[in-house]
Parts: structure tokens; C-alpha cells; sequence
């Protein structure tokens, strides 16, 4: 087991883990400072026989300095956030280059329809595997989510890239994956007593290995999978 | 045990009397007129809200009541329009 | 004159002796009515942990036969092992009985019904008849959900959310009785706590003492007045959501039913537009519990009375527009996730300020560690580690990584379990005195407190580093994925700090039983507080006060200067003290 | 005084801390019920606004499916009803018996007027195919419906019925208590004149809460039959 975040394999690993880094400093500064305070006053004002606390009702400047720390951290960490968050999930964050692929989830699996050798959703070309994506690296690819049943959710943890999957909805999620090899994707919304065994297999290729694949695919109709 | 804060008493029949003639309108509003739909909705709106104020207003004695209790009696309307509005964007974005 | 102008304790004031039945089970009066609470919630408090053990044995040890798991019927847990079918069974009523019957009834249905008359110097509640309905009802919703578990299927599967349309139709989720159940369930407490909540609205406006103003209040009825206009105009969205969800099961309406127009996304709108507002519910009474148990244990005045009090009302009043922050990766309204995201950071805000005041409170104080203070200091350092961790989900960017993993459940749990029980252990242990006359083990208390604090930690840190790793959650068999495979010795870590927490707890039982029968005979202040249920015998008697006390203070003049000793009730007449002006009544 | 009032009157305090609303418990106790009650209205009516909102296809246009003059009459009744209740309470703040039994007697036979309309409405509907499902197949409206899909909202018509049956189901559900509560007053208290010019809090208690439900039916009207 690792003690840290997955392998970075997406561009979005950048803004996400830096985003995390940030809030981990942030917080973990808040973090110590309250609870060495409570453990340095633990010590410091224990109960003493014949002594008597300090009468005060409380401090207008303490309590506005530390009302104004986290306002202004607070909106700060919004501003940033909103930044990176328009650029992966916005109305117009999918690159008009991104490769297209169909995937349909139902209980418990899911159906991929790469869009075949044009490279276009919705032609007679286009073939579907079960529980197997192949995604080309250093290429946006947006993948247009559908349901058949209830909500499920797409979830690569290396790629960073989560998005519900909801039945009656059409949505899109884009990516960009710059690291190849071998992962899973997993249903990370409860969908039913099989939700745990709903994965599928993500193979990131190079791109001259995600050309062949889809040439010999294509040809076999179903992927050629064996699955 | 009980003392109402004496007010005069609105006269009730008058009211009676708007809520009908408001009714009467809505209904007119109802049948094929020679104006946009979006106009009829707002005007079948209007009406109702204005019934539904005159019955809050009169029939309630929201008018007669103190500040407080009128605010008391407002507080879930902000937020009953938060969570419309809010999800109502979901179709428009 | 030293001692206080103190009203006397009315063993009966103005009521003949009643049965048994009338005295104890259909009681209406506001202390038996928060014991009831107390007992029943602490059952399904027990029930919840065991409920987490069986969780717990599947993922620390998939597939391998639980302990004592063979006296489950072949429907859930052949031979010991558990099914997925249970397995989501036990999530599901895990988290439903935890939120809905433990800890909403033990902060709310426990002290604000024992508290806030007795704080505010009243004889009982507004409506006490109403009040008794009102457990009636909730043990009602309690019992019907537990028969879940005993009907065919099985209970809900949906997850304590419920998201539609899974939970909407029964040949998807394979639960049909059980999903009906849990609905039905929720409608009735719905109903419990509306009645609840108006009955503790209506006596905090109208039935305080005289001197008894608005900012002479307890931050504890502060917060349980707050948290029941929550309640007032939370649940019942919940009751609308959950009546539409029975239809969509039982006669056929399409609310959340795509394949007819509906919108699945609607049933989550609601939800959380209820779901947010109630998890202040869940955590505000604690902080007032937890703001006057510190007050008490520091000697000192509470530091920022008026700014805690703006905290409370500003945190329930945001609390209002950051439900869709459960959604940001839901298909939700990208800008909305905006919206969304800037109103839940803006809600550290007063969080922050609370923790900082607990620490003015106690800077300069002369602390006292009895058991309630030390579960108080615990619940500042564990909420601290919720609500910090909180800011990670808040990020919108980063959400979409973390949403729906572990670091939610580490998350949840800090600010449930190390936020709301522990207050709860102290706020029980505080007021047990003046709820049965017993003072309960402090030696016992001491060891329960410690060893929770570390169990507990052992249990839920592991798991945001699980969650940072990827780890979704509701997932039955984490060895199915490759990268979890790796985690399962941290999964076995946590299993079984689990069960220690879990036997640790059970010291906390037997504290409270035993203390019930065998405890220390308490005396009528034992904490020395300022606070008017401590100006009553021990137990509080029926009808409280024969004369209703005057209030000349607010409750935290602990070290007063006026005063010799270090502290100062709030009944108690100095010299310099004026009688108060009282208002005309309307309708006495 | 029965010992039942000594004890009431000794659980109040003599004087409230400040002055707050200054109304009675039970009037107060009732306006935040309905604080609560607006709330659940809220969930169904927000329910129908954003269903109807968001609906793949027309809603059935006003009084194709719902019979309005039936309605109108009801409204009507309603209206009457809530006048009638205000006239009583006027009545007895002038510690006039006779009118109060008139007008509360009146109040309570319009309401049950208008439940036993609403039955009528619903059979009716029921019959000619309008469920809660949408439109029975085979049945009449379903046939009007093939013939006139958008007229008659074919595509939405299960949402139409969920929506219908829900809300105003449960407003008469609300009349339906409100009726029973006040033949209880009537028999237990307005008969045997127990109410006086100063203590006739359970009218206007009860009274508050039939003008909400009178309120309520005036936007659900306009917004479910008019609209």
C-alpha cells in the first residue's frame, strides 16, 4: 500500500493534488495551532487549589483577527478552486479535439462504443466492448455517460476523473490521460447488492498501440476482448 | 385565559367579495384569450398571490399582528424560493 | 445575603399523584419524556455500533466467516459470511439509524427536552401533551424501521440517502418491504420531530423566567432553539421527498422515474436540501452542550457570548444554501457547484469562531478534568479534525477526486462521532445527576473517555488515507480491485481498532446502569454551575419550581470578582442586582 | 377552577422574560406549525414547479383532462368556508354565542362539502383513466390522449398524474383533519358554549389553520388547473 495520493495520470493531477497540498498545509497549520493550544493550556491552567481564573467576557480585536484569518483564507481558497473547477467540469472546459466515447452504464456493468476508425460517435463503424477502456495517452478524450437503470458513477482514481452517471441525463466528462498502463474504473455511487464488483479495465496506450488496438478491434466487432 | 389585541374587525364580506371577483378574473384568464402564454401565467400568478395575501392578511390577521410574529410567519418563504429557484437553473444552464 | 433567593422545589407542585403508567410511560412531563428519549436513542445508538461490527468484519476480513454470524437466517449471512445483498442492508441502516435515531433523538429529543425548561425556568413544556406524542412517534418510526430487518428482503438497500430511482423501485434494488419501511419510518419521525421542535420553539419564546432575556439565555438553549427551527422546517421536505418516493414504490408515480419525465437528480435536491440543515441539527446542540460544559470546567466566563450566539444563528442560516456541495460531481449545474461551493467555505467561518472562543474560554482558566469537561476538550480537538477536513470536500476540484470515498466516511465520523458523542458522553454524564439523583463512575467515565479518544482515532484517521488512496465506499468486497488490495492490513487495522471502540463503549453501559442503581447519591450542585436546573433537588422533581425563579444574570459568571467563591448562580440577588422589568402578558 | 386549570395556570410563569410575540402558546404553537406546514407544501409544489419545468414534453392544457367548473365550485366552497370561519371568530370575540354556532356550523358543512367534491372529482377522474400512473390504458383519456398527444400531454402524463394526485391529495388530506377538528370543537365545545368573549383561543387557533389550508388551495388552484 502507498500513505499518499495514487499515481498522477491525468493532467488533472496537477490542479487536484496541488489543491490538496494547499488545503493540507492550510488546514494542518489550523490543525496544530488548536491543538497545541488546547494541550498547552491543558497543562498551563490545570486546576490549581485557591486559584481563580481570569474574569473576562472575551476580546473584541482577538475575535475579529481570528474571524478575518479564515473569511479571507476561506474566499481565497474559493477563488482558486472555482479556477481549476471551470476547467474540468464547466460549460465549455470538453477540448473540441477530444476523442469521443459512448459509455453506457447498467447493474453492474458497463458498455463502452469507441466511435471505430473515423473517430465519430453515432456512424456504423462504431463497436461496443463490455467493462474494457482503451483510451489513447496525451489525447482529450470525452466520454458521454448515459444509464440504462439507476445512478452509477465513473471513477478512475489515477486519472483524478469522477462523474455520476445519471439515468434520464446526458453528461459529459472529459480527460486527458498522460501516463500509460493499466487501471480500473469503478462504480463509486451505490448501485444495487452488485455495486462492488462493477469495474472495468482502463488501458491507457500509447498512441501507435491505441491505433492498432482499435484497428484490430474494429475488426473483430466486439473488441476482441475474450471477456 | 385569552385576550386578543383589540383591533376593529375588517369587514369580512367586502373580502369575501374580492375573493370571489379574483376567482371569477382567474377563471376568465383561464379560457383562450388573445395574448402569450407567458403573459397569462404571469397575470394567474399575480392574482393568486394577491388572494393568498388578502387571506393571509385579513382571514390570519397578519395585518393586526406584531412585527415579530409576522416575521415568524415569513421565515420559510426565503426558503422555500432558495430551493425552487436553485434547481429550477438546473434546466436553463 | 449569601444565599440565593432560591425558589423552592415543588416535590408536586399542583399535581396529584399519578399511576405508573401516567407517571412513567405516558408521561407528559418533559423530563420522563427526555429520559424515554434517552433510553430509547441509546438502544439504537447500540444497535447502529453493531451494525457497524458486521460492516467492519466484511471489510477487514471479506469472505471469512464472522464470529457468532451463524445464528443469521441463510438470507443474510449463510454460515456467518456476509452477503452483498446484507452487506448493503447494514450501510444502509448503519447510517439510518445512527443519523435519524441516535444521535438527532439524543441531542434533541434528550436535552432539548430536559434542558431548555429547566434552563429557562419553566414548569414544563408549551404543549406537554404534544411533547409526549412526539416520542410516541419517534419510537413509532423507530420501530418501524428495525422491522425492516424482518420482513422479506430484508430492509432498505438504497444507502441512508436513498438516491432514486435505485431506492424507487424495488426490482432494481431487490428490497421492496424494506425500502416502503424506511420511508414510512421517516414520515413518522418527521412528524415527531415538527411537534418536537414547535413545542421547544414555543417555550424558549414564550415561557422563560422573568430576567430570563434572550442574551441571558444558556448557549445549550441557544443552540436547541436554533436547531429546532432547523428541525421545524427541515424535516418536513424530507417527509414530502420521502412520501413521493413510497408513491413512486407503491402506486406508480413517476417523481423520480426518468423513463416517464421524472428527474433522478430531484430526489437528491431534496434530500440534501433537508440533509445539510439537518447535519447542523446534529452538530449545534452538541457545541451549545459543549460551550456550557467547558465554561463550567475553565472557571470562566464563556469568551464571546454574543459572537457564539451569531455563530449558531449564522451557521443555520447558511446551512440553508450549501446542500448542493453533496453534489458537485452529481450532474448538477456546473455554476450552480459554484454557488454551491463559495456559501459551504464561507461556513468555516463561524465554525472557526466557535473552536477559537472554546480556546479563549479556556485560556486563563482554572481547569477542572471531570469526566464531562474532558469528553468537552475532546470533542473541540476531534471536531477541529472534521471540520478541517471538511475544506477538502468543499474544494470543488478536489471533491471530484474524494467524493464518495473513505475520506467522506473519516470525515462524517469526526464530526459524528468525535463531534456529537463525545459531547454527548459529557453533556450525559453533566446532566445525569440531575436526571436521576446519581452521579455516574468518574474513575469509569475517566478510562471510558481515554480509550475512546485513542480507539477511536485507530479507527477513523486510517481511513482518510484510504480514501486518499482511492477507496470508494459501499463497496462490499474491497479485494475485488486491484489498487484496494493493497490496503487490506490497513483494513484489518481498522477492523479491529473498530471492535476495541466498540467494547469501550460498552464501559460507558455498564457505567450508565450501574451508576443508575448504584451510583453516588448526587448532591443538588454538584458541578457548582450557575445554571437554574441546579438551583432544583437531585432528580429534578415533577412540575420543577413551585415559584418560578427570578434570573438576575447570564449563566457564565464563573470567578466572578463580586463574589467570593467561583461561581455565581444565576438566581442569586446581589445587592447591586435591580429586579427585572417584566412585560405585560399577553394571554396569561 | 378544576384542579386540571390550577395546574395549568401553575405551569406558566406569570410574566413572560421580555416581550417577545406576545401571543398565547397555543397561537404561536400554531403558527410554527405552519411555518412547518409551508415547508412540506414547499416539497410537493417545488416538486411539481421543477418536474414541470424540466419536462421532456407539453403539459395537457387546462381543463382537458381536470374539470374545472367542479373546481371553480370548490374553490368557491372553500372561500366560503374560510369567511365563514373568520365570521365566527368576529362573532365570538363579541362573546356572541348564536352567530358562532352559525358561522362555525357553516365553516364545517362547507369543508365537508368540499372533501365530499373532491371525492366526487376523484372517482370521476379515476374512471375516465386520470391515475396517479398517468393515463389507464384502453381507458377514455388514454384513446383522447393517442389522438391528441399534445393537447392532451401524452408524454408527460405520468408526471402530470404523480404531480395532480399528490398535491391535492394531500391538500384535502388537510381539509380532511381540519374538518375533523373542528366537529370535535363544535360537539365538545362551541355547543355547549364553553367558548366566551375572553377565552375562545381554540377558535382562532383552529381557524388560523383552516385559512392556511384555504390559502394553499388558492395557489394550488391557479397553478394545477389553471395553468
Amino acid at each position: 500500500m502507498h500513505w499518499w495520493l495514487p499515481l498522477k495520470a491525468s493532467t488533472f493531477a496537477g490542479p487536484i493534488d496541488g489543491l490538496f497540498i494547499a488545503i493540507l498545509i492550510i488546514t494542518g497549520i489550523a490543525f496544530v495551532v488548536v491543538e497545541a493550544g488546547l494541550i498547552w493550556f491543558i497543562v498551563r491552567y490545570r486546576r490549581r487549589p485557591g486559584r481563580k481564573a481570569f474574569y473576562t467576557h472575551g476580546n473584541a480585536r482577538a475575535e475579529v483577527i481570528w474571524t478575518a484569518i479564515p473569511a479571507v483564507t476561506m474566499v481565497a481558497l474559493g477563488v482558486i478552486s472555482n479556477h481549476y473547477w471551470v476547467q474540468i467540469k464547466g460549460r465549455n472546459s470538453i477540448p473540441p479535439n477530444a476523442y469521443p466515447i459512448a459509455i453506457h452504464a447498467k447493474q453492474f456493468e458497463w458498455q463502452i462504443t469507441y466511435p471505430g476508425p473515423d473517430g465519430r460517435l453515432g456512424t456504423a463503424d462504431d463497436f461496443t466492448v463490455r467493462n474494457q477502456l482503451h483510451v489513447p495517452v496525451g489525447q482529450p478524450v470525452v466520454v458521454h455517460l448515459s444509464s440504462e437503470d439507476v445512478i452509477h458513477s465513473f471513477y478512475v482514481p489515477q486519472l483524478r476523473v469522477r462523474q455520476d452517471v445519471v439515468p434520464g441525463m446526458d453528461i459529459k466528462a472529459w480527460f486527458q490521460a498522460t501516463v500509460p498502463g493499466d487501471y480500473e474504473l469503478a462504480c463509486s455511487q451505490l448501485c444495487g447488492m452488485g455495486h462492488y464488483k462493477m469495474r472495468a479495465r482502463v488501458t491507457v496506450h500509447t498512441q501507435a498501440d491505441f491505433d492498432a488496438w482499435m484497428k484490430q478491434a474494429a475488426q473483430a466487432g466486439t473488441g476482441g476482448t475474450g471477456s | 385565559m385569552h385576550t386578543a389585541q383589540p383591533h376593529k374587525h375588517p369587514n369580512y364580506l367586502l373580502i369575501w367579495l374580492y375573493l370571489f371577483l379574483l376567482t371569477v378574473a382567474e377563471l376568465g384568464l383561464a379560457f383562450e384569450l388573445p395574448i402569450s402564454r407567458n403573459m397569462k401565467l404571469i397575470l394567474l400568478l399575480f392574482l393568486a398571490v394577491w388572494k393568498a395575501l388578502l387571506v393571509a392578511l385579513f382571514f390570519m390577521h397578519l395585518k393586526f399582528e406584531r412585527w415579530n410574529l409576522r416575521i415568524l410567519a415569513i421565515v420559510p418563504l426565503p426558503l422555500a424560493a432558495i430551493l425552487i429557484l436553485a434547481v429550477i437553473t438546473e434546466h436553463i444552464w | 445575603m449569601t444565599t440565593a433567593a432560591a425558589p423552592h422545589a415543588a416535590p408536586h407542585a399542583g399535581h396529584a399523584p399519578m399511576g405508573f403508567w401516567r407517571k412513567y410511560i405516558f408521561s407528559t412531563d418533559h423530563k420522563i419524556i427526555g429520559i424515554q428519549f434517552l433510553f430509547v436513542s441509546l438502544f439504537f445508538l447500540l444497535v447502529g455500533g453493531f451494525l457497524a461490527m458486521q460492516i467492519r468484519w466484511q471489510l477487514g476480513f471479506p469472505g471469512r466467516p464472522m464470529p457468532g454470524g451463524g445464528i443469521l437466517p441463510e438470507t443474510m449471512a449463510p454460515g456467518g459470511v456476509i452477503l452483498p445483498e446484507y452487506y448493503i442492508q447494514l450501510v444502509t441502516m448503519h447510517g439510518t439509524f445512527m443519523v435519524f435515531f441516535a444521535i438527532m433523538p439524543l441531542l434533541v429529543g434528550v436535552f432539548a427536552n430536559f434542558l431548555i425548561p429547566l434552563k429557562l425556568g419553566a414548569h414544563d413544556m408549551a404543549f406537554p401533551r404534544i411533547n409526549m406524542w412526539s416520542f410516541w412517534t419517534a419510537f413509532l418510526a423507530g420501530m418501524i424501521m428495525l422491522a425492516g430487518f424482518f420482513v422479506p428482503d430484508g430492509a432498505a438497500r438504497a444507502g441512508w440517502t436513498s438516491y432514486a430511482p435505485l431506492s424507487a423501485r424495488p426490482d432494481l434494488s431487490g428490497a421492496s418491504y424494506g425500502q416502503m419501511l424506511w420511508c414510512i419510518s421517516l414520515v413518522c419521525l418527521g412528524l415527531s420531530s415538527i411537534l418536537g421542535s414547535l413545542n421547544y420553539i414555543t417555550t424558549v419564546i414564550n415561557n422563560r423566567a422573568p430576567g430570563m432575556t434572550w442574551f441571558r439565555m444558556p448557549l445549550s438553549v441557544w443552540a436547541l432553539f436554533i436547531t429546532a427551527i432547523l428541525g421545524l422546517l427541515a424535516l418536513p421536505v424530507l417527509s414530502g421527498a420521502a412520501i413521493m418516493l413510497l408513491f413512486d414504490q407503491t402506486i406508480g408515480t413517476h417523481f423520480f422515474d426518468p423513463a416517464a419525465g421524472g428527474q433522478a437528480l430531484l430526489w437528491q435536491h431534496l434530500f440534501w436540501f433537508f440533509g445539510h440543515p439537518e447535519v447542523y441539527i446534529l452538530i449545534l446542540p452538541a457545541m451549545g452542550m459543549v460551550s456550557d460544559i467547558i465554561a463550567n470546567g475553565s472557571r470562566k466566563p464563556i469568551f464571546g457570548y454574543h459572537s457564539m450566539v451569531f455563530a449558531i444563528v449564522g451557521i443555520a442560516f447558511l446551512g440553508w444554501m450549501v446542500w448542493g456541495h453533496h453534489m458537485f460531481v452529481s450532474g448538477m449545474n456546473p455554476t450552480l457547484g459554484s454557488t454551491f461551493m463559495v456559501s459551504t467555505l464561507i461556513i468555516a467561518v463561524p465554525s472557526a469562531i466557535k473552536v477559537f472562543n472554546w480556546m479563549g474560554t479556556m485560556w486563563r482558566g482554572n481547569l477542572h478534568f471531570h469526566v464531562p469537561m474532558l469528553n468537552a476538550v475532546g470533542f473541540v480537538a476531534m471536531f477541529v479534525i472534521g471540520g478541517l477536513s471538511g475544506i477538502y470536500m468543499a474544494a470543488t476540484p478536489l471533491d471530484m477526486f474524494i467524493h464518495d470515498t473513505y475520506f467522506i466516511v473519516a470525515h462524517i465520523h469526526y464530526v459524528l462521532f468525535g463531534g456529537s458523542l463525545f459531547a454527548l458522553f459529557g453533556a450525559i454524564t453533566y446532566w445525569y445527576p440531575k436526571m436521576f439523583g446519581r452521579v455516574m463512575s468518574e474513575r469509569w467515565g475517566k478510562i471510558h473517555f481515554w480509550l475512546t479518544l485513542l480507539f477511536y482515532n485507530c479507527t477513523f484517521f486510517p481511513m482518510h488515507i484510504y480514501g486518499m488512496g482511492g477507496a470508494m465506499r459501499r463497496i462490499y468486497d474491497p479485494t475485488q480491485y486491484d489498487f484496494l488490495r493493497p490496503y487490506q492490513p490497513l483494513n484489518q487495522f481498522i477492523t479491529i481498532s473498530a471492535f476495541l471502540l466498540f467494547a469501550t463503549q460498552l464501559i460507558f453501559f455498564v457505567n450508565f446502569w450501574w451508576s443508575l442503581f448504584k451510583g453516588k447519591k448526587a448532591e443538588q450542585n454538584p458541578w457548582h454551575d450557575n445554571g437554574l436546573e441546579w438551583t432544583l433537588p437531585s432528580p429534578a422533581p415533577h412540575g420543577n419550581w413551585e415559584r418560578v425563579p427570578t434570573v438576575y444574570r447570564g449563566p457564565y459568571e464563573f470567578s466572578s470578582p463580586e463574589v467570593a467563591e467561583d461561581y455565581l448562580p444565576q438566581t442569586r440577588k446581589l445587592p447591586t442586582d435591580r429586579e427585572p422589568v417584566l412585560a405585560p402578558v399577553a394571554g396569561a | 377552577m378544576t384542579h386540571a386549570a390550577v395546574a395549568a395556570s401553575a405551569m406558566r410563569p406569570p410574566f413572560p422574560a421580555e416581550r417577545g410575540v406576545d401571543v398565547y402558546n397555543k397561537k404561536l404553537g400554531m403558527w410554527v406549525f405552519l411555518g412547518s406546514e409551508v415547508m412540506f407544501f414547499t416539497a410537493l409544489i417545488g416538486s411539481y414547479v421543477i418536474l414541470r419545468f424540466g419536462a421532456p414534453g407539453p403539459w395537457a392544457l387546462p381543463g382537458k383532462v381536470l374539470n374545472i367548473p367542479v373546481t371553480a365550485f370548490n374553490t368557491f366552497l372553500l372561500i366560503c368556508s374560510s369567511v365563514s370561519m373568520v365570521k365566527a371568530y368576529a362573532a365570538i370575540a363579541n362573546g356572541d354565542q348564536k352567530w358562532l354556532k352559525i358561522w362555525f356550523g357553516l365553516t364545517i358543512l362547507c369543508g365537508a362539502g368540499f372533501v365530499a367534491v373532491q371525492a366526487y372529482e376523484y372517482t370521476h377522474l379515476i374512471h375516465h383513466g386520470f391515475l396517479p400512473s398517468g393515463y389507464r390504458d384502453g381507458s377514455e383519456l388514454a384513446e383522447l390522449a393517442a389522438a391528441n398527444p399534445v393537447m392532451y400531454g401524452q408524454a408527460v402524463a405520468g408526471l402530470y398524474g404523480s404531480t395532480f394526485f399528490t398535491m391535492t391529495g394531500f391538500h384535502g388530506f388537510h381539509v380532511t383533519c381540519g374538518v375533523i377538528s373542528m366537529l370535535y370543537l363544535y360537539v365538545t365545545r362551541v355547543l355547549p358554549g364553553k367558548y366566551t368573549k375572553d377565552d375562545h383561543a381554540g377558535v382562532e387557533v383552529v381557524g388560523l389553520y383552516w385559512h392556511f389550508v384555504d390559502l394553499v388551495w388558492i395557489i394550488l388552484f391557479t397553478i394545477v388547473y389553471l395553468i
